[in-house]
């Protein structure tokens, strides 16, 4: 089994039978359903773009294509004839691969162990692996992609970069007819995107049909053949990439103009300063960090995945140690822990919600009051009728839809999870919100919902750091924003600079 | 991150070696108060002695490595070393004990397995339940008593040698090499990585991490029952609670070794290097008469003490 | 590599340098060895009778200028421990050996290696069922249960209800104790027998059995322990119920004579850890330096009551070891 | 169709489903009731049932502080020898002062310090609590028979014995303390700060960490709390059986852990209660006391026990499933 990619299918754009074809696809999960009647087609020798906003159901249909979902309703055409994909292996059989976003790497397997899992080559006892062979075939799909590594590296050792690398070395070794990819840029740099758009070109070449799922706008031109849109677990539409413009796909992303997305009232004056970072660095890999944030303001922090914007926001609230630097909370240095950082008023609404800021098993009610016990109940006698009344009006003035504050908070959807984890904060009192990619996984409308509760929160005279990918949220949101390349600050945008193409010239990798 | 970064080889092998310098170090030390201890027959002592250790050590570091934990093992071991007794008096030949043995300590195993992979059942509960079955069917099946009077050829099994290496130093070093082989040689190994590490990545793979599981506590059970024949043929009798309490020391040898309790982080090498540290810091112990609670309290420390290095190296 | 590795490393390095420095410390308060060195083996560290043993062992070394090296197994009990302690001593060679097997059974290969080492080794208290040994020096279980339990009958003059508390099922004590038990209960017609239960040799586990039987019985006469910590647990169990009963014990440790003294337990089976440990050393001194020994020494039966408890009052450690004279006469 | 669609799941029962959980338990307890009291006359005797009482307060003493610690997701494999240590230096504080009360001190304290550090371990060097625990263990067996060198502490003043074995009102003494902890429990769980953090905490770490909860602190406020426990028990079983030897803590640090488990107290942490650790510990008592009662054999025990630990945790699991 060769890795060397044989060439022999003839692409041709129209031919008439695509190669696998999904018709009325259904996927419910408990709260919200994820697909709704979606068909989807794709064609040997195509990259098919899936575009949406996330929570358009984006990563679900991805899911449902090689069988780690299975579909509540809708049918499979594989060639011209209906076929079931129930699980992986079905799907491995089709022939379909795929590169997940989180990735499916086993970090204490190497390289070589982590392309091949499930298909090592046989050595010569039964049940044992030529680990020669392994190694060279390994090597030479490394080459394959051009990405110069030794194959014997442990996983848990490389870079988020790396590991995308590894990941879609596995899917291109698999010599899959159909590659799905899940936003395969989303930590790469320049010159691993161009490696990855050059092998994607040699695959099409080949009659490997190409799904690439992504939210950004600029690659949808450069690679693809047809585009699909989701939208709120529906495709909206499909259409080529010559006959259609960036604003009209947004439309189609976002289901309504651009321009109204998020009311947002801009303070004329900036109230006194917040907070004060000088220097700050940690271990964790940034390094002479500057950023102000005053009240009123809502101050964006941008910069591509990995770039660092996490690790400053945990820095700030002392989940991180910092290794040099200051800063400066309301006038005085804090150089404590989060229990330090919650006491003066800081709140941080952490990236995953699910592992990082809910207890998904307990009630919505006991979430609610989580990180104000000491403030609500300071002789430490916890009342749970008084508790009770902060978390109804809690629920009533986000809005929170549930049945009551004691609902489990596992069974609410990602929007509402998300105002829990804000309502949170609220009770505590926090006067600094850092929100960490607040909207992510969060459907259109409650999208909304939350941009106004942070708008809110601004005008009653709060600051807020908000970190997003996505640069349209930025731009609509932030009074100014600081923009992160590798691990430092790359430059300040006051609100008149702040637009996508400053974001994306500042934030991405030269050279 | 412009340049993809250089090769960094982490090999298994080349780990910080915090166990083998705790090896080292207690070698010195001992060799230099007690003259016997670097004698010929004092190394072999030790190697034999900790034959049963590491015939139990081995399968919990894969036990370990998928996030699990088997507490049954010196239960079952107690079990199947009476069976191995009572078998053998009855038909008169080891290899039936042996064959008896085994059976009933993988039937063990893969009732672990099931409750473990089938019903998500938390290991520790699962096998300290079947830890319960085991060490009762041990007195019933013994009536309370040791059961003796067994064949000379189960004996054999502990007094022989093969070329002049006592026979438990060479099942021990095959048991080494087997596991060995296994986890690092073939596809099961590479999949226990993946049952601590990663489970989606195997479903993903079109594996089914329940089958995988099961077997993984089988082969513990299976284990234990080989070494409750090397048990019986030490004690050249079935005893009805003589090798209670022995997981503990499996699974303190595992931890000294490095393999951490999560992420599928095993190493083999490091578990045979700290059943070896607890055998030659008994065994010095012993030497130098030191008072037996001293001697208590050490191994409680020499497990602290690895478990503190190994937060030093993980976390840095 | 990075500041971070070398500064952890070194950190390390100080903690091993450190470890290293303590176990040294350690080993050399372990003086050397001189003199014949004579390696006592004893069940557990937490039973009395056994810290008994040891002290009679250390008292006759002082008197005949050996030296007594104590190996006991850290897991009380432990059969591999008892095994593994062996076969290291074995290669260290000590002159002489007292030796109590952890089970008379299992521990036979333990003994050949003794032998086959060619150390001279004295039994003492559990028979060891195999192997070559200079002496047994033990009290015999069998007859010390048959007078205890006869002392027991005749103060209720042979009538009324019984109860065992048996030790840990298929140790030689406990059966020979038990048949002792049994055989005196059966020279009285009047005495009946209710149940026979273990209590495994346990204080707490002899006092829940004692808790369920009182229920099950109304009327218990009289209760037979197979050793004193079991007897005492029964007492505390009786005390619990506020019912009465005569109880009897064994091994005649310091706890059974005060309770004796105090008339809460009516008579214990005097086992004496201090006179087997003295006699065992005395046995394997003598040998050593060639002197004449005989090759049992079974402790007549005594029955420890109000009667004759004084002497036993004295703590073990300062109890003085018999001359080998004396030691002869104790013997049947 | 956007956010606002009524959630999928059924709307909350008005019980609790801790409540729920605690119900079955009780069922179940007063199942085994009526098996036994079929079975054997002897069971429904005043004097068994205050037995079993007593006995069922002895070992809730030291799962309710291992509760607490398993609630974190954690576990202290030390609390056996804690018991031990803690009853040996308190009965010589006792004999040597003659006054049980500076006794009782002792031992809490003892207990308390073993518990702290314990927690230390756990919380600042980041050892596994299994791992950490298990080597306290051995280092305090250590500890304890050097400290006793086979001797037995005997005899103790019958007004402190009244407190293990002696009878208040009719109702066996230990069983008032047993309320009294039940309620302290329960207030500590529903009614204290503490207790919610510590119940987030179990449920996710991460999360607790984030939310401004101080961990370290309050891991090792819960390990010394389950020291603290053992030193408690440690005076009750001193009282009960009128004597201190090493080797008392043995027996005591299994059974301990499955009445947890039976009691619904789940490993991952975050769910479970102080009473249903009780309600476990009742449940294990019952079926001992009537293995005892109808006589039999003794090494069936050990079975029993391991085949109702694995029912309760398995129905448990079966039932949370089907929540989440």
């Amino acid at each position: 089994m060769s890795a060397a990619l044989r060439i022999d299918a003839t692409p041709s754009r129209d031919s008439p039978t695509p190669l696998l074809e999904l018709r009325g696809i259904c996927k419910s999960f408990p709260g919200v359903k994820a697909l709704n009647e979606v068909s989807f087609a794709v064609w040997p020798g195509e990259v098919h773009m899936l575009l949406g906003e996330n929570g358009a159901g984006k990563s679900s249909l991805m899911k449902v294509l090689c069988g780690a979902y299975n579909a509540d309703a809708g049918e499979f055409i594989h060639h011209g004839t209906k076929v079931a994909i129930a699980s992986s292996a079905d799907a491995k059989r089709l022939g379909i691969a795929v590169i997940f976003q989180e990735f499916s790497l086993v970090p204490y397997l190497d390289i070589a162990q982590n392309i091949f899992l499930g298909r090592e080559p046989n050595g010569r006892i039964p049940g044992t692996i030529d680990r020669r062979k392994l190694y060279r075939d390994a090597r030479r799909v490394l080459d394959d992609i051009g990405f110069d590594i030794d194959p014997t590296v442990t996983v848990a050792k490389l870079g988020v970069a790396q590991q995308q690398m590894v990941e879609i070395a596995k899917a291109v070794s698999q010599n899959a007819r159909i590659l799905v990819m899940d936003e395969p840029t989303a930590a790469l740099s320049d010159r691993e995107s161009e490696l990855l758009f050059r092998l994607i070109r040699r695959l099409k070449a080949d009659g490997v049909a190409i799904v690439y799922i992504s939210h950004r706008i600029a690659e949808v031109f450069a690679l693809g053949d047809r585009i699909s849109v989701l939208r709120d677990g529906r495709r909206v539409g499909e259409v080529d990439p010559a006959r259609t413009t960036p604003d009209q796909l947004v439309r189609m992303m976002v289901g309504r103009s651009v321009d109204i997305s998020y009311p947002r009232n801009f303070a004329a004056t900036s109230g006194k300063t917040v907070l004060e970072v000088v220097g700050l660095s940690t271990s964790t890999g940034i390094a002479d960090i500057d950023l102000v944030v005053r009240e009123g303001e809502i101050v964006g922090l941008c910069g591509l995945v990995g770039s660092g914007r996490t690790e400053v926001a945990r820095a700030i609230f002392g989940a991180d140690l910092a290794s040099a630097g200051k800063i400066i909370f309301d006038g005085h240095e804090k150089s404590g822990g989060p229990d330090e950082a919650t006491r003066l008023g800081l709140a941080l609404i952490p990236e995953n919600r699910k592992s990082e800021g809910l207890a998904l098993m307990r009630s919505v009610g006991d979430n609610l009051v989580l990180a104000a016990l000491h403030k609500l109940f300071p002789s430490g006698l916890f009342e749970p009728r008084r508790a009770r009344r902060v978390s109804d009006d809690l629920i009533a003035k986000l809005r929170i839809v549930t049945p009551s504050a004691r609902q489990t908070v596992a069974f609410l959807s990602g929007g509402n999870q998300q105002k829990v984890v804000i309502g949170k904060w609220l009770a505590a009192g926090a006067r600094l919100f850092i929100f960490d990619e607040p909207t992510r996984g969060i459907d259109v409308g409650a999208k909304a919902e939350i941009f106004a509760l942070i708008d809110q929160l601004v005008a009653g005279g709060a600051a807020a750091l908000l970190i997003s990918s996505e640069q349209a949220e930025i731009c609509h949101v932030c009074d100014r924003a600081y923009v992160m390349r590798e691990g430092r600050i790359a430059g300040e945008l006051a609100r008149a600079e702040l637009t996508e193409e400053n974001i994306v010239r500042l934030g991405m990798h030269h050279g | 991150m412009a340049e993809t970064a250089p090769a960094i080889s982490a090999h298994p092998l080349r780990r910080p070696p915090g166990v083998a310098i705790v090896l080292t170090l207690l070698v010195v030390v001992f060799a230099a108060a007690a003259p016997s201890f670097i004698s010929s027959t004092n190394i072999a002592n030790v190697l034999v002695q900790s034959t049963l250790l590491l015939l139990l050590s081995l399968p919990m570091t894969l036990v370990i490595m998928t996030e699990g934990l088997d507490l049954s093992m010196g239960a079952v071991l107690t079990l199947t070393s009476i069976i191995v007794a009572i078998v053998s008096l009855s038909t008169g030949s080891m290899a039936l004990g042996l064959l008896a043995a085994v059976t009933v300590g993988t039937v063990f195993g893969l009732a672990n397995g099931y409750l473990v992979a089938g019903l998500n059942i938390p290991p520790f509960v699962a096998t300290l339940g079947t830890l319960g079955m085991a060490q009762g069917l041990a007195l019933i099946a013994s009536d309370g008593q040791s059961v003796v009077g067994i064949p000379r050829s189960v004996t054999e099994v502990y007094l022989a040698s093969l070329f002049s290496v006592p026979l438990p130093i060479v099942i021990g070093v095959v048991a080494y090499l087997a596991f060995h082989g296994l986890l690092y040689h073939t596809r099961f190994g590479t999949y226990i990585f993946a049952l601590g590490g990663n489970r989606e990545a195997l479903t993903y793979a079109g594996l089914s991490p329940t089958k995988l599981l099961i077997a993984v506590y089988a082969i513990s059970g299976a284990m234990a029952g080989f070494a409750g024949l090397l048990m019986t043929a030490r004690m050249n009798a079935g005893h009805p609670t003589a090798g209670l309490g022995l997981e503990f020391d499996a699974i303190a040898a595992v931890a000294v070794g490095g393999t951490s309790f999560e992420r599928g982080n095993g190493w083999l090498l490091g578990t045979a290097l700290g059943v070896l540290a607890v055998g030659v810091l008994r065994n010095g112990l012993n030497l130098l008469a030191l008072p037996s609670s001293i001697q208590v309290a050490s191994v409680g420390a020499l497990v602290i003490l690895a478990l503190f290095f190994d937060g030093l190296r993980s976390r840095s | 590599m990075k500041s971070k590795e070398r500064e952890r490393d070194m950190r390390q390095g100080i903690i091993y340098v450190g470890l290293a420095g303590l176990v040294t410390a350690f080993v050399s308060t372990a003086a050397w060895a001189d003199g014949e060195t004579i390696a006592v083996f004893t069940k557990n560290q937490t039973n009395p009778y056994f810290q008994a043993v040891r002290v009679g062992a250390d008292a006759a070394a002082k008197v005949l200028n050996v030296k007594t090296l104590h190996y006991i197994p850290t897991k009380p009990d432990s059969i591999p421990e008892q095994m593994s302690q062996i076969e290291d001593v074995v290669v260290k060679k000590p002159d002489a050996i007292v030796f109590t097997p952890v089970d008379y059974k299992a521990l036979v290969p333990g003994v050949e290696k003794i032998n086959a080492a060619n150390i001279p080794v004295v039994n003492i208290t559990d028979r060891s069922s195999a192997g070559k040994f200079v002496a047994f020096v033990g009290a015999d279980d069998y007859n010390t249960a048959l007078e205890t339990a006869r002392y027991l009958l005749k103060t209720l003059n042979g009538k009324g209800n019984f109860i065992i508390l048996e030790g840990v099922k298929g140790a030689l004590t406990n059966t020979d104790r038990v048949r002792g038990f049994n055989d005196a209960l059966k020279e009285n017609p009047g005495a009946k027998l209710l149940a026979s239960q273990p209590g495994n040799y346990q204080r707490l586990q002899a006092l829940q059995v004692m808790e369920n039987l009182l229920q099950s019985y109304p009327q218990i006469d009289g209760v037979l322990a197979a050793n004193d910590a079991m007897a005492m647990g029964a007492i505390e169990a009786l005390e619990g119920a506020n019912r009465s009963a005569k109880v009897i014990g064994f091994n005649g440790t310091k706890e059974a004579v005060d309770a004796i003294k105090a008339g809460k337990l009516l008579a214990s089976g005097d086992y004496n850890g201090f006179l087997q440990g003295c006699i065992g050393t005395i046995i394997a001194a003598r040998t050593l330096r060639k002197q004449p020994v005989v090759s049992e020494i079974l402790l007549k039966p005594i029955v420890v009551s109000k009667d004759n408890y004084q002497p036993y009052e004295t703590p073990v450690e300062s109890r003085t070891c018999p001359s080998w004279e004396q030691a002869l006469t104790l013997g049947k | 169709m956007t956010d606002i669609v009524k959630p999928v799941a059924p709307a909350r029962a008005f019980l609790s489903d801790d409540f729920l959980q605690i119900l079955y338990r009780l069922l179940a307890a007063l199942m085994i009731c009526t098996m036994l009291a079929v079975s054997t006359e002897s069971f429904l005797y005043l004097a068994n049932i205050l037995n079993v009482l007593r006995q069922t307060s002895l070992l809730f003493f030291i799962a309710s502080g291992l509760t607490l610690v398993v609630l974190t997701a954690g576990l202290d494999l030390s609390v056996g020898a804690n018991v031990a240590l803690s009853a040996c230096v308190a009965g010589t504080v006792i004999h040597q002062s003659g006054q049980p009360v500076l006794g009782v001190f002792a031992a809490l304290a003892t207990g308390a310090t073993v518990g702290v550090l314990n927690g230390a371990m756990v919380a600042a060097l980041r050892i596994p609590s299994f791992i950490a625990t298990y080597g306290m263990l051995w280092v305090l067996n250590g500890l304890t028979y050097w400290y006793m060198a086979g001797e037995v502490i005997h005899g103790f003043p019958p007004a402190f014995r009244q407190i293990g074995s002696g009878y208040l009102l009719g109702l066996p003494t230990p069983v008032y303390l047993l309320v009294i902890f039940l309620a302290i429990g329960a207030i500590f769980a529903q009614r204290t700060v503490w207790g919610q953090e510590i119940y987030a905490i179990g449920a996710n770490p991460t999360a607790a960490q984030l939310s401004g909860i101080p961990m370290s602190r309050r891991l090792l406020l819960v390990y010394a709390m389950s020291g603290t426990m053992a030193g408690l028990a440690s005076v009750i079983f001193l009282a009960r059986l009128n004597s201190a030897e090493a080797d008392i803590g043995e027996s005591l640090t299994l059974p301990a852990i499955a009445a947890v488990l039976i009691g619904g107290t789940s490993l991952f942490g975050g769910v479970g209660s102080v009473f249903g650790t009780f309600v476990g510990a009742l449940i294990l008592t019952l079926v001992l006391n009537g293995m005892n009662l109808l006589a039999v054999n003794s090494s069936w025990q050990p079975l029993v026990t391991g085949v109702i630990v694995i029912l309760a945790v398995w129905l448990d699991t079966k039932a949370r499933r089907r929540r989440l």
